[in-house]
């Protein structure tokens, strides 16, 4: 264990750049200086977030060189959020979130390169090429997607916690046991099915904390020029009497702190949770955005705030990071998602037949059933099955 | 020799849910008034009791909500039965029936299956109107993924929706409020009903007549009367539209050379303008008039009654297509 | 003018009830007694409300004897809320209801007879017996409808606020001058469009009131069965930033005084309001519910405070309203209504040509144009036009 | 002799919208993205700053939400236009597009019309997945009271969309993130075309191509492809698929016998079904061979280039097609 020097407060200049991006804001978690973690451990978070920020630097070259296809939202600036949550929860802890999720399933522990070959369209990965960058699925890392359509997953997220606590206590007849995690952007507030999510969750006492990636943006929207109240959204939360907190999501060290607690409480008393966790994207919403829509004096506030340099500062100012340990930590990380890209070249594209499994798990017509990916150790195993369809019978 | 068993459709989908949750837990209900209520539709009268509040769960007004929800549970492996109120309350949850569900296992590469069966009343449930009359068939029956059984009875409703649940897919179970009183033989035994197999109920010579769910009724009055006037009908219930069993059809149309689909959605691009135009492909040759085809008024439905009774599919509509499609019999 | 003596405030244990429907409440308006309405007025009010009551029990009987169809939601009980808002507002003032929807209807000014032969199916009704109980329209009046999905018409409120502004200040040059009502029931409080709604209204300073008719049920869900922070509805606005007013919809002065500062507000800021109006259904959903949902004592306390029996009495004690007077309000209604039932008997069904019209507005393929219902002063003239459809020419 | 004038799709769309706005006040445009950002897909750049903030309106994500406010500012007499990024966001928006936009008008008996237009792309966009490349006219066309416009080229969809703005029902207008910077004629002098009228765009003598949107593009290069081979092709572009302009089909059928149905929609329950019906139905005595249909495949759209590839239609299988439907020749 060891106690790092406080994170530095931000400059007063910064702090209304901040207030210009989410509003004038009270009620920000007090950095949290003291919290007890092995080094480690943080040592472990600074590797996941290089890993998540090199991951993507290769994404955006692969698209320019065309071998991503799609849209493809990239993670850069937001790596605390998904490193420090996920650390907060347990594995078995289910995860779900939108469409800009490779961090999270980075996170969460999928080898790039099933990440990165299922954004080449190639068998090999997470989906067998059959999802692409927005729907990252990972069953046996309890991650429940990526998902395209804005705010979707908000009551799935619901479903999870709903079908953990079920499982626990109707089916196996003890405590509730986990928590999920349900992420969204700031712009999915504004959808229906979030409201919906939250009234549900509240009702029923869900073990499901909601956390809102707030980076100030969805596409070029500020968010208060789409979200009323954006300075305070935990009071859409107390609209739902769901306990609201707000987060800085440029530290991980606070992001697992306060995570850490609320997942805690929230797997205790089996009542949701809400979070505003305050983060910025550095790059642009997709491959494609010129951010005519903020200044470069804006993005330069907030890189300074860069969590991946936060950290690594806390940690050699409180000597326990020399800079040969941070260069291999670096290479190592380049390496493997090297390998990754390499694997992904490798792995050639989904056979033809592909087109037809996955649609149904029960044989039927012109499908020919269901097969894990590699990745989960199954293989591809077209059904043998007497078809109901006509095709054969009368054409 | 005992009486046949005779229960209402009602509660043969009741019988249906509760066997199947009595057999594995992982089955539990949701949906608006299903608990303490009952059932908007009396339909699980009952389950509450037996069941508790855990496994029958009363939800709020909130179809997009309480859908995906059950997906999310699903997806953890749950087998989550929705009722919808009615169907036509389903379209504020377009977006989880249709963009999640069916498309979970395949955007996923076959790592997360959907095992979840929404069900409730479709089609004109008697001048409620045009928002709350919708025959959701005519719209869902378009899109991959999902299963779609549409029973005329209480006999195939149990079998069908026990399948449903037992099941791996996500299914769209759709019944008729103005069916379910309808009394019907279901025996005691357990039984299934597979998907994609229709049932021949009347056999004939002389025309095919192919529908599913409310309007198989209207086929077999058609078919009494038409008798009368010499021309022999077949009827085919085809039970559900995902799959459908053109092949059953196909083999019936070789027979009597004509056929009239009964359906009693929209007709622009429908499950009827689908069967007809199989049913052309496949008995080109077999075929000595057009598929004649009935539906629904290509209109909102109306409130009054008489122009409900224009809109609908009927048996004196069906006679004149049979006669029209076998005019040279 | 004249000085009310104040309405008599509810008993200890009727309060208690009070709080098991809607949960403990704060903000409740105070009994606005010192409120300056000419008497004439209140009569009038106590006439509307007299008719929304009778209207409403032979809807009851019209439907036992099977001439209305379909479903039918009686408002006996919420006349104050119809009643005292409508009267708050300018008749060009756009309203929007749910399908509860003949109260507003009748408190807009539709003559009871068009409204009865649209549940009778007619060719006299209000949208020419093609609507029915649930989808009450009169353009003449400003009744943008009744809607029968739970929820649907919110936003629909909002796009009548958005258009009267627009109308106002961009095509007109003028400042804003109206302001839109739109109704809704607690239960689509749950609805993710009331959700949406509410941000937008928020967000584009739209002069639109969300009057929740807070009935504590939806069909048999207490409200805090179905709805978080039930007890403080309030709040919910809040989490969108827009104002929150609880009032006693069971008194139609209260209703009127109060909704007349919040109409004059909005219509001079532009700004949207939300209102938690506490009332109560005497009778079930529709026609078939037993209400074993809640106690007859629960329905006793609530009938204590019948809103026509209220101001009946109020003006009575001040001596403005003579048992004479009163009996001779009664009975022009009950002669009103009887009217409205005859004529309604005396209407023809639609024609059948009529399935065919009011389509599309623009003729096309078997559709035979639009027309006016009668009450509009149109006439059914199904036009003449090519048809571009191949039914004539090709089969 | 001067050049014709050539501009893109996406500006085609774009004069259509300012003309409209120019003329009628009421008319402005509202949707995610549109206004300061100029549109995701950039077809009203520069409207901001000719019409203002008061008529290009920025809205939240909220489908349902500003699908519905439109519909009630259409309701009191504006004339909005309302851009759906994708069509395939929206399916959160079902209830207001299917439920009150179409049915307003019959449910208040003629009192209330809706003019409003729904724009924005459908269809695969490119690798986009699943939940991202509906062809919602598979879904949608179903329904009544709503007018479907799905042009292949800027002088269509420039025509197309300023009937569907100046018009007073509901137009669902559908475009193609592929087809935004085509480039193709459209005249500096104002047009209209009206709804339900197709186009002949290639006259042949041995079998009818019918198609619209986009896939008409490979309808043409299959003509191109099958011409070598000695087959003449008609390439029937519908324009608009409600109304569907058949009668121009069958008159081309009842002259080449063959016909086959390109619609990039899911099979079943597709406008494609339909008009393979219809034209069954209207040229029974005219047809060699059964109607023959290219669809999608019918599952989710797939990620993978060379599964989405194999997914949508394209020459080769149009080609395919139509040497089956005309394999006496
Ligand atoms: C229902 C729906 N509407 C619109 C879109 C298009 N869209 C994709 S991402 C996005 C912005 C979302 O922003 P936010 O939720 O803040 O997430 P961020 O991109 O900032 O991570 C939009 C409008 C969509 N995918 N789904
Ligand atoms: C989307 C939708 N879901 C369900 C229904 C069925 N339904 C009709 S009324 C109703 C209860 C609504 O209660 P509330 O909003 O409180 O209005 P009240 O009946 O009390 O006036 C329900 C569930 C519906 N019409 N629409
Ligand atoms: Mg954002
Ligand atoms: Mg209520």
């Amino acid at each position: 264990m060891t106690t790092l020097p406080p994170s530095v407060p931000s400059a007063p200049a910064a702090t209304e750049v901040h207030a210009k991006v989410f509003g004038a804001t009270e009620h920000l978690a007090p950095a949290a200086a003291k919290v007890d973690v092995p080094v480690e451990r943080m040592k472990q978070w600074l590797r996941d977030m290089l890993l998540i920020r090199e991951f993507e630097v290769r994404c955006m070259q692969a698209y320019q060189e065309k071998k991503i296809g799609g849209f493809c939202h990239v993670y850069i600036g937001q790596e605390a959020v998904a490193v420090g949550c996920t650390a907060a929860v347990e594995h078995r802890d289910p995860i779900v979130t939108a469409y800009r999720d490779h961090g999270h399933a980075l996170a969460r522990g999928m080898d790039p390169k099933y990440c990165m070959a299922e954004m080449f369209g190639r068998i090999g990965g997470c989906a067998k090429g059959k999802g692409g960058s927005m729907h990252m699925f990972d069953r046996d890392n309890n991650l429940f997607g990526g998902h395209g359509i804005v705010g979707a997953q908000t009551p799935l997220g619901a479903g999870l916690a709903f079908a953990c606590k079920y499982m626990d206590e109707v089916i196996d007849g003890k405590p509730s046991s986990r928590v999920a995690l349900c992420f969204l952007g700031d712009g999915a507030l504004n959808q229906g099915a979030f409201h919906e999510a939250l009234n549900l969750a509240g009702l029923f006492d869900l073990p499901v904390i909601y956390v809102v990636e707030n980076n100030g943006y969805s596409m070029g929207t500020a968010i208060a020029r789409g979200t009323t109240m954006a300075h305070s959204l935990v009071t859409k939360a107390a609209g739902y009497g769901i306990d609201g907190y707000v987060i800085d999501g440029m530290d991980v060290v606070d992001v697992y702190a306060e995570m850490k607690r609320i997942a805690d409480r929230c797997r205790a008393t089996s009542r949701p949770a809400f979070v505003d966790m305050r983060t910025y994207r550095y790059k642009g919403h997709s491959m494609s955005d010129p951010r005519k829509y903020r200044t470069k004096e804006e993005e330069e506030v907030f890189e300074a705030e860069d969590p991946i340099g936060k950290l690594q500062r806390r940690l050699q100012a409180a000597g326990q990071l020399g800079d040969d340990e941070f260069k291999a930590m670096q290479k190592a990380v380049r390496d493997q998602v090297r390998e990754g890209v390499a694997w992904s070249d490798a792995s050639p594209p989904p056979p033809l037949e592909e087109l037809f499994t996955d649609v149904y798990l029960e044989p039927w017509g012109p499908y020919t059933g269901s097969a894990q990916p590699a990745m989960n150790g199954g293989t591809v195993n077209p059904a043998g099955f007497k078809t109901i369809d006509t095709k054969e019978e009368l054409s | 020799m005992t009486a046949l068993r005779e229960i209402e459709f009602r509660d043969a989908l009741r019988e249906a849910m509760s066997e199947e949750m009595r057999r594995d837990k992982r089955v539990m209900l949701m949906g608006e008034e299903v608990a303490q209520y009952n059932g908007a539709y009396k339909v699980s009268r009952g389950m509450l009791e037996e069941f508790g509040p855990r496994r029958i769960i009363d939800t709020p007004i909130s179809e997009s909500g309480f859908a995906g929800m059950a997906i999310g549970a699903a997806m953890m492996g749950l087998k989550p039965v929705v009722e919808f109120m009615s169907w036509s309350f389903s379209l504020v949850a377009a977006d989880p029936i249709l963009n999640n569900a069916p498309k979970m296992l395949y955007m996923s590469g076959g790592q997360f299956g959907c095992s979840v069966v929404f069900r409730g009343n479709d089609g004109a449930g008697g001048q409620l109107g045009s928002t709350h009359s919708w025959c959701v068939e005519g719209l869902y029956s378009n899109v991959p993924g999902i299963k779609i059984a549409i029973p005329s009875n209480p006999y195939d409703a149990k079998g069908l929706l026990k399948t449903s649940i037992r099941g791996s897919d996500p299914v769209f179970f759709l019944e008729s409020e103005r069916m379910l009183g309808n009394k019907g033989h279901v025996p005691e035994e357990e039984y299934l009903i597979p998907f994609g197999q229709a049932a021949v109920i009347h056999e004939g010579t002389d025309c095919t007549l192919a529908s599913w769910g409310r309007p198989v009724h209207f086929c077999m009055e058609a078919a009494e009367e038409l008798k009368k006037q010499g021309i022999s009908c077949e009827v085919i219930d085809l039970r559900t539209v995902r799959p459908l069993d053109v092949g059953t059809v196909v083999r019936s149309v070789r027979k009597t050379s004509a056929c009239v689909v009964v359906d009693q959605s929209w007709s622009f691009g429908s499950p009827g303008s689908e069967l007809a135009s199989q049913v052309h492909r496949h008995c080109f040759d077999d075929l000595d008039n057009y598929v004649h085809r009935v539906h629904s008024a290509d209109v909102p439905t109306p409130y009054a009654t008489n122009l409900e009774q224009e809109y609908l599919p009927n048996a004196r509509k069906i006679v004149e297509a049979v006669r029209s499609a076998t005019y040279n019999l």
